[in-house]
């Protein structure tokens, strides 16, 4: 047994059980420092990081870490600790504490890291159970609220069928290699490709692309904002890290082109067109999240190592951003009566100078502005696409993106420069929520100008 | 020297930090003007010590960047460049002068403004497709606020419709610019967004089609050529005064520069193979931008279709193939910039003396802003291109080349020139002339109006002096071109 | 066509079928029933697989499989619960609070 | 240093009245121009005696590369140019000098500006007139241009003054870009834009280009000399003070294009063709003119048509290749034309500018000898009576008319008989029979002050001598010209029947000039509206561009282009709408989509090939 | 005689399968399922997964159908009626989709070639455990880590919040 590359889970797992046996015997007064306590749980998974010797297989070889997936786990656990202590302000102010919130999104985020490095399905299964149960929960954990429950229990009942053709792709697989290892397999089977199909389908469920999204916007709307902000970006990393993990596996068969052009091609325009007609910022936002995942699709269209180093690159910058973003929304969901609707945002210049601004550095972020990060991502994808000869699909990417500008524009406008009608008690911005804050708007503007901090380290 | 240059680039921006750091108003302006004259001062140094006669790009800095991405950072500066600087650096201290009244939020607004400078003064010194980008996206997010915020009653839409358009034409570009640097890399197995790496290739036939066709549809929504052309009228009807003569005189140059620098040395064969198709947008331009000027009442719409029609005169001259066409382009460039930004100015003060840029609330005021009559109409002359002011070197220039090689286009873009006479001496007779058919109670308001203040008069002559001095004097400017177009021309 | 093959195919219809419950099932319960439906189909084409190539992994998904279809069933039903205590007992049709 | 001097006084004169005119006051304004234009004229004498010996040039500066070649810009004084200064000074400081009169009024109103504006005219006249090379003509060119439109509008509180001086600006322009190619075309065909250098290689170079290149410069006289077809500004340009309309559009701006011809006169001789063209055009303006003016009774009007005519004549005569004929036309024309636009300025001042219509007035011999006198020398040098100074001039056109085609001396002819008609029908009627003002304003009109009255005189005494001149000037231009007696006598036939017409309708009474123009009516309407050109322009051609423009605007731009562009927005949103529809919140009907899409998905996978 | 248990077997799962998508009151559904696991527990007992067979019998017919009994006792029956049965509309739209489905996936299943392992299995049950414990003890933790979490999770959500 090769302990030495659980270490990070094995770190993660210890702080989960010692915020687990502290929570059983604390009670609710000690809410903030469990929360906080778990918010450095990561921090410490992080730094264990560097003592793992990679790459190494262990564990029969279900297990594996390579410098990407130590990568992705990083990006991961720095995600998680922003948006811990991103939680704890929100949940009090609205009344709903619960001091199970600490360890739960580490469970998912121990999910998340074990999905990195899993190269069985088995492992791949579970740790996205793992994942996705703690998930349900956080989303609809939220006191005395019905829409988060409604949320939770859509979310659960698409991630049930999600499961149950993630497993059912695993057993074609398992049919046609004999393995659930996962391994080369060369040769035209049509159970291969149907295995390849329902595997697609359910990880693209979790990805939120379209056809398989309609969770998406309900369980984001539905579900606690800061919950929200973590849905949005803490899996989508370890997703993305783990496709193109598959990638490897798949991509020699010519539906997998086809496969990812047509579910990238409709995440993109269906998600950019529906966004339009939203009324609530956060649905808005949430249907940029499904957007943006047609966007990543095309990094995982063919081996390309141009593609994939900046679909990662942009994926974690993604991350971060739409962390920053929701947690704009949840200081401004602390005030009395505020909801997401796009009115209540009219004249947010005005009240709150500072968390107007970043929302709109993070809302051009998306945009794909430079200086910020998630240009720079784009520009690789550009680039990418172009060195596979994939014109048409960067064509559709150019578009998409210009499609996209005028729903992010709305909110600017709205916020900016538009007075507001309604006035809001102001809101106070916690420690933690500062926190993540400037660390995400710092990250998404100093690697828009330095990509190659980040970039270089994703070796593929 | 070097050093200079990247001072001139940044200054402003350590200015913007500041000014938006120091919520104080005086502080705020004192620090714009003086931050841009020092920038203007800087660039007239490296302006005056710019050896015209060598080949190539002078005070080069070139650092790495980012290695892994072959992004350094590359500036530097050729003879269309330095002149650019020159005109953008001016513009911009009559700009902030001019602004010495602003009592709206004054700190972001000069704050946005040298934002806006450094990245004008960035896109054209840049070497580096990637920092170029990247300044040429940064003017977008200043400008949208400009116009945003400070703008008139239909700011939001004008600023969302400038910002989706002028976005709309740059992600062109930077599938442009990704698909000859993958080219490059493809080629020599070395990545660079360098420009002058990228000068030394011949590219195939096809790949220069489409990235002319890419660039070219980023640059010519920058510019605006025809047909993609109607942001323009609404981003400046709606913009603030400052906001325009900033986008008339120095945005809208961006894309001509653009060709300039990139489409013509890049993709040469290409743009020969689209000449017939840029001159007949451009002479389309021309003319019809002029019967749109003409059809207006109200006079910055006016005044921005006549932009239109000028940027029509200079891709004409870009892509006429000629040295003197393209120095007469050049020239052009820097000759609108200070017409345009003259002529925004007047609109601007009128609209703030009269509080209405329509021609029929408006007349008759010759006699009582004698000092506006008199620089509005040397601001239109220079627009017009009136010998002994800049534009007429220009047009001769540009239509003396393309007569060479397209003499027929060459005269009837000619048409140009009687065209914008006849819409800029209509404005201004329906402006400033005709009081007879003034009512009573307008005639007793404009008995009361203020003519020009000092730092109104300062901002025109800062303009309408280059603009006479390039006019009379144009023998220095022209030469500082001829090296840029000479490599431009490939030879 | 052998017998696993054709154990296979009642899987499939298993799986379909599990998918037909949760379109056209009106009560939530049904609806996760219909769930554990589809997880019965995966089961039983694990084991079938299993046959045909003669291996034992199938089984051991199977079983983890046993084990993920508990978990999910046991929030499911948690939020069935609560559901019920929030709004009183709502239908599946009725949970469309959250919509566009 | 001196010839430059010549160009720079007026410069400076503008320049100083243009910044400080405010502050020094009216009278020192026009103090400043009188001096600036004085000292021009002297100088200007002095370089003649020079020029007429020795042509020399001055290099100014290098104005810009063009290619390989420079562009110097630099002064030519050559005998045509600096006779033509001379004249040009002279004419300009006298106009300058009865100004002060005419305008004394106005004092006090920003009046300087008129002297700033005249001042800067100068300037730009003697920089056509002395530059040597075309680009520096170009300057003038455009500077006489802009000089004319801000004097044209100068009473620019009126809707008509500023209309006619837009319309002035515009037919200018079109001329002057027709002239600008021409400069380009000559530019590709010689190399070079000096006009010395140009007459050098003038016979090496492809004819017909060079006809296309002479075709188009002189398409810029024609919009500077008001010819057919770009004329209908020159009598609206009226709408400006007298001295202006003395000045630019009789005596000097007008004639520039004249001017300009001859002096590019080696091109044009190389050119048969272009020639053909010019004198078509002059002659048709010529006879064009001169009946339009036989209809007018607008004080100035019929002056400024008569101006049109005696300018298509000198066109005429450049065309038929007689230069100097044309050239000394010019400048006898410049005194008399001057002459003639002074004593109606005059009359107009006498009534405080508030009578333009000559049958208002009437009888003013009584009351304003002087400018009688000066009106009678003027009509009688213009109608071509001997011994003044239009006869000799004149008569050197006529007969080189008649010396090339029998068909062109009778147009001229009828032309010189219009002219003595229409001229004297408008000095009968100013200064003969009843005095129709009465009643209309306070006071008796009165004698205009002196310092009207000098320049008047000091021109007529040009108009009556300048004739005798001829043989001199013929000289300097190295042309020998004799009096052909038999054309001599026919036109002064001519003359004198048109005059004798006139004074028998309306001094005699013998017809009764309202009922023949009633019963001639047709002809009349057509006379009066210039062939309808006038009207073409205005409605058809202004009135249809702005028209066409609105349409164009509210159509193409607004509807198609911007209207297509607004429409993505709606577009995209109803697009979005349309894809909602699917997220409504069912559970099922969630899992439905997602069974079909799979479906598809399922069905493209397993079948796609 | 194989395929006869098969007929019998499949017949049984097939009615049991209508019983749970049509019956109108869910605890009729929940007991068509209740037969359902064990016409698959007999079908895994026919593949010879044993081991399997009695887990899905302890955890299905034990486990999660205690599960659903015990939330439908908790619920009031009179307002559920209202939500008894299945929509007629999807079904409709539904049936088809899955038809073709079904096609689909009979065709891939039927075409594709399956590998073959070889493995002569002697004792399943010992076979399984030993692979559980060996290759999958690491999932198995990570299972029994989602069982946690699941508990804890529905502890959460249907305690009484005060």
């Amino acid at each position: 047994m090769n302990w030495n590359i659980l270490i990070p889970e094995l770190t993660l797992s210890l702080g989960i059980l010692l915020v687990f046996i502290l929570d059983l015997f604390a009670s609710k007064k000690h809410y903030r420092t469990l929360l906080y306590m778990s918010a450095l749980v990561p921090v410490f998974s992080l730094l264990s990081l560097f003592l793992v010797q990679h790459p190494a297989k262990g564990f029969f070889d279900l297990f594996e870490v390579s410098a990407v997936n130590l990568l992705g786990k990083a990006v991961l656990y720095v995600l998680t600790s922003l948006s811990l202590f991103a939680m704890q302000d929100y949940y009090e102010k609205k009344g709903s504490v619960y001091t199970e919130l600490s360890y739960i999104p580490l469970v998912a985020t121990l999910g998340l890291s074990l999905l990195m490095s899993s190269a069985n399905l088995v492992l791949t299964l579970l740790s996205l159970e793992l994942a996705s149960i703690s998930m349900y929960l956080l989303v609809s954990l939220f006191r005395e609220e019905y829409l988060s429950k409604e949320a939770g229990f859509k979310y659960l009942l698409m991630g049930a069928v999600a499961t149950s053709m993630f497993s059912l792709g695993s057993a074609f697989y398992y049919a046609s290699t004999g393995s659930l290892f996962l391994k080369e397999y060369r040769d035209e089977n049509s159970l291969f490709t149907l295995s390849l199909l329902l595997i697609l389908s359910a990880l693209a469920l979790k990805a939120s692309a379209v056809p398989f999204h309609f969770w998406t916007p309900d369980a984001y709307e539905g579900a606690p904002t800061p919950v929200t902000g973590y849905l949005s970006s803490a899996p989508k990393v370890a997703l993305y890290f783990f496709f193109v993990q598959l990638l490897t596996y798949f991509h020699h068969l010519k539906q997998w082109l086809l496969l990812l052009a047509v579910l990238s091609l409709l995440s993109m325009f269906y998600a950019n067109a529906v966004a339009y007609v939203q009324r609530s910022v956060k649905r808005l936002l949430a249907y940029s999240t499904i957007a943006h995942a047609g966007y990543f699709l095309l990094g995982i269209a063919t081996v390309e190592s141009t593609l994939q180093r900046a679909l990662l690159f942009y994926v974690s910058l993604y991350a971060f951003a739409s962390l920053g973003s929701f947690v704009i929304m949840s200081v401004l969901e602390k005030k009395e009566g505020f909801s997401h609707h796009l009115l209540d945002y009219k004249g947010l210049y005005k009240e709150h100078p500072v968390l107007a601004s970043l929302f709109a550095l993070f809302l051009f972020a998306f945009i794909g502005i430079p200086p910020m990060a998630l240009f720079v991502g784009k520009l690789g994808l550009f680039m990418g696409l172009v060195e596979t000869l994939l014109l048409p699909l960067a064509f559709a990417f150019v578009l998409a993106s210009i499609l996209s500008a005028g729903y992010y524009l709305r909110v600017i406008v709205l916020m900016f420069l538009e007075e507001g009608e309604r006035r809001f008690p102001p809101a106070r911005v916690s420690v933690g929520e500062a926190l993540t804050l400037l660390l995400c708007s710092f990250l998404v503007l100093l690697l828009g100008v330095f990509p190659h901090l980040l970039y270089d380290l994703i070796r593929l | 020297m070097e050093l200079l240059l990247n001072l001139a680039i940044f200054l402003p921006l350590v200015g913007a930090v500041a000014v938006a750091l120091v919520r104080k108003e005086k502080f705020a302006k004192v620090v714009s003007i003086s931050l841009s004259s020092l920038v203007f001062f800087m660039v007239l140094y490296l302006f005056l010590n710019f050896n015209w006669q060598a080949q190539g790009f002078q005070y080069i800095t070139r650092l790495e960047w980012i290695p892994s991405l072959g992004i350094s950072y590359h500036v530097g500066v050729d003879g269309m460049a330095i002149s650019l600087l020159l005109m953008t650096a001016l513009v911009f201290v009559s700009a902030f002068l001019w602004s010495w009244k602003v009592e709206d939020r004054p700190n972001l607004y000069f704050a946005l403004f040298l934002l806006l400078e450094t990245a004008c003064l960035g896109v054209f010194s840049a070497l580096d497709f990637f920092l170029f980008y990247l300044f040429w996206e940064g003017m977008l997010i200043p400008m949208y606020f400009i116009i945003g915020l400070w703008g008139h009653d239909r700011k939001v839409y004008a600023a969302n419709k400038f910002f989706v358009y002028t976005f709309f034409g740059s992600v062109f570009l930077l599938l442009g610019l990704a698909s000859i640097v993958v080219y490059g890399y493809m080629m020599t197995g070395k990545l660079s967004f360098d420009y002058t790496f990228h000068l030394g290739f011949s590219y195939p036939l096809m790949l220069q089609i489409a990235g002319f066709l890419l660039f070219g549809l980023g640059f010519a929504v920058k510019i605006p050529m025809w047909p993609v052309h109607t942001w323009l009228p609404d981003a400046h009807v709606e913009a603030p005064t400052a906001g325009s003569v900033i986008l008339a005189a120095v945005l809208l140059k961006m894309g001509t520069f653009g060709f300039v620098r990139y489409s013509l040395p890049l993709f040469p064969e290409a743009s020969k193979h689209f000449i017939p198709l840029i001159f007949f947008l451009s002479v389309v331009a021309i003319i019809y931008a002029a019967m749109m000027a003409i059809a207006q009442t109200h006079i910055k719409r006016l005044i921005a279709y006549s932009s239109i029609s000028h940027m029509g005169v200079v891709t004409l001259g870009t892509f006429a193939m000629d040295l003197n066409a393209l120095n007469g382009a050049i020239y052009m460039m820097v000759a609108h910039g200070l017409s345009s930004g003259a002529l925004f100015m007047s609109a601007g003060f009128i609209y703030d003396r009269v509080h209405s840029y329509h021609m029929e609330d408006l007349g008759g005021l010759a006699r009582y802003v004698p000092k506006l009559a008199v620089l509005f109409m040397l601001s239109g002359l220079a627009g017009i291109g009136f010998p002994g002011l800049a534009g007429f070197v220009a047009e001769f220039l540009v239509f003396l080349g393309t007569y060479k090689n397209f003499p027929l286009w060459a005269f009837v873009a000619g048409v140009g020139v009687v065209l914008s006479a006849v819409y800029f001496l209509y404005m201004y007779k329906r402006v400033m002339f005709e009081e007879e058919t003034l009512s009573e109670y307008r005639l007793e308001k404009w008995k009361h109006l203020k003519d020009l203040e000092t730092h109104h008069t300062l901002s025109f002559l800062l303009l309408i002096v280059l603009a006479f001095l390039m006019g009379l004097y144009p023998y220095p400017f022209v030469k500082i071109l001829e090296q840029t177009s000479k490599y431009v021309l490939g030879g | 066509m052998t017998i696993e093959k054709a154990y296979m195919l009642i899987s499939i219809f298993l799986f379909l079928s599990g998918l037909l419950g949760v379109i056209i099932r009106k009560n939530l319960i049904t609806l996760l029933i219909s769930t554990e439906l589809m997880l019965n189909g995966v089961n039983l084409a694990l084991v079938s697989v299993d046959r045909i190539v003669g291996g034992i992994e199938g089984q051991v998904f199977a079983l983890f499989i046993l084990a993920v279809a508990a978990s999910e069933v046991a929030v499911g039903l948690g939020l069935i619960v609560a559901l019920f205590r929030l709004r009183g007992y709502e239908g599946s049709s009725e949970i469309t609070h959250l919509r566009d | 240093m001196e010839a430059l001097a010549i160009l720079l006084s007026p410069l400076i004169a503008f320049l100083l009245i243009g910044l400080f005119g405010s502050r020094m006051g009216d009278m020192a304004s026009a103090v400043l121009c009188i001096l600036g234009g004085a000292f021009s004229f002297l100088l200007s004498l002095w370089t003649t005696s020079k020029a007429l010996s020795e042509p020399f040039a001055v290099k100014l500066y290098d104005f810009m590369p063009i290619g390989n070649y420079t562009l110097t810009l630099g002064l030519y004084f050559d005998a045509l140019s600096s006779i033509t200064t001379s004249v040009v000074t002279f004419v300009a400081t006298l106009i300058f000098v009865y100004s002060v009169g005419y305008m004394k009024e106005l004092f006090g109103q920003w009046t300087f500006k008129f002297y700033a504006y005249l001042s800067l005219f100068l300037f730009a006249m003697l920089l056509i007139v002395l530059s040597d090379n075309l680009l520096g003509i170009f300057f003038g060119w455009e500077g006489v241009g802009l000089a004319s439109y801000l004097l044209i509008g100068y009473f620019h509180t009126q809707k008509k003054a500023s209309n006619a001086s837009l319309e002035a600006f515009t037919l200018n322009r079109v001329g002057d870009w027709l002239f600008l190619f021409g400069i380009i075309a000559t530019f590709y065909l010689f190399g070079t834009l000096s006009i010395t250098e140009i007459f050098g290689k003038v016979q090496a170079v492809d004819k017909a280009l060079l006809g296309l290149a002479c075709l188009l410069l002189f398409g810029g006289a024609v919009g500077k000399s008001g010819q057919l077809p770009l004329h209908t500004w020159l009598p609206n340009a009226m709408a400006g003070p007298t001295p202006v309309s003395a000045l630019l559009h009789a005596a000097t701006m007008v004639a520039a294009g004249v001017y300009m011809v001859a002096r590019l006169y080696p091109m044009f001789e190389n050119s048969p063709q272009s020639l053909k063209v010019v004198a078509l055009i002059g002659g048709l303006t010529a006879l064009f003119a001169a009946l339009a003016a036989t209809s007018h009774t607008d004080i100035k009007k019929i002056i400024a048509f008569s101006t049109m005519s005696q300018l298509g004549l000198m066109f005429l005569a450049l065309g038929l290749g007689d230069k100097m004929g044309a050239m000394f036309h010019l400048t006898t024309h410049a005194f008399f034309k001057a002459l003639l636009f002074l004593s109606a300025g005059s009359v107009i001042h006498a009534f405080h500018h508030h009578l333009y219509e000559i049958y208002e007035a009437g009888g003013l011999k009584r009351y304003m000898p002087a400018t009688y006198a000066s009106f009678l020398v003027g009509a009688l040098a213009l109608a071509g009576v001997f011994p003044l100074s239009g006869f000799w001039s004149k008569d050197l056109i006529i007969a080189t008319a008649y010396h090339v085609s029998f068909l062109w001396g009778v147009l001229t002819s009828v032309v010189s008989f219009l002219t003595a008609y229409y001229i004297f029908r408008e000095g009968f009627v100013l200064f003969h029979g009843e005095e129709r003002f009465r009643g209309r304003q306070e006071g008796e009109p009165h004698e205009s002050p002196g310092v009207m009255v000098v320049p008047m005189v000091l021109l007529a005494v040009m108009a009556v001598v300048a004739g005798f001149f001829e043989g001199w000037y013929g000289g300097v231009l190295g042309v020998k010209k004799e009096l052909h007696l038999d054309i001599a006598l026919l036109s002064t036939f001519v003359a004198l029947s048109g005059i004798g017409i006139a004074y028998l309708v309306y001094v005699r009474g013998f017809v009764d000039p309202h009922r023949v123009y009633e019963s001639l009516k047709p002809l009349h309407t057509t006379f009066r509206e210039q062939f309808f050109t006038e009207r073409l322009y205005h409605n058809v051609l202004a009135g249809g561009y702005l028209f066409y423009s609105k349409i164009l605007y509210m159509t193409a731009e607004r509807q198609l282009i911007d209207g297509l562009v607004n429409l993505t927005y709606p577009t995209v949103r109803s697009t979005g709408s349309l894809f909602r529809t699917l997220q409504r919140g069912k559970l099922n009907f969630y899992v439905l989509s997602l069974s079909f899409s799979f479906l598809l998905l399922l069905a493209l996978t397993l079948l796609w090939r | 005689m194989e395929w006869l248990i098969f007929g019998f077997l499949s017949t049984w799962a097939v009615l049991s399968v209508l019983g749970v998508l049509f019956l109108k009151n869910p605890i009729h559904a929940l007991l068509s399922f209740v037969s359902l696991i064990l016409a698959v527990a007999g079908m895994f007992l026919h593949l010879r997964a044993e081991l399997l067979a009695g887990l899905q019998l302890i955890i299905y017919a034990v486990a999660i159908v205690v599960f659903y009994v015990l939330v439908i006792t908790t619920i009031p029956w009179e307002k559920v009626k209202r939500f008894e049965g299945f929509y007629k509309r999807e079904f409709l739209a539904g049936f088809p989709i899955l038809l073709v489905s079904f096609a689909l996936f009979a065709y891939a299943i039927l075409k594709g070639s399956f590998a073959k392992v070889g493995l002569e299995v002697k004792d399943n049950v010992k076979e399984v455990s030993k692979s559980l414990f060996t290759t999958y003890l690491f999932p198995l933790e990570v299972a029994s880590v989602i069982l946690l979490t699941a508990m804890i999770g529905a502890i959460l959500l249907g305690r009484k919040e005060e």
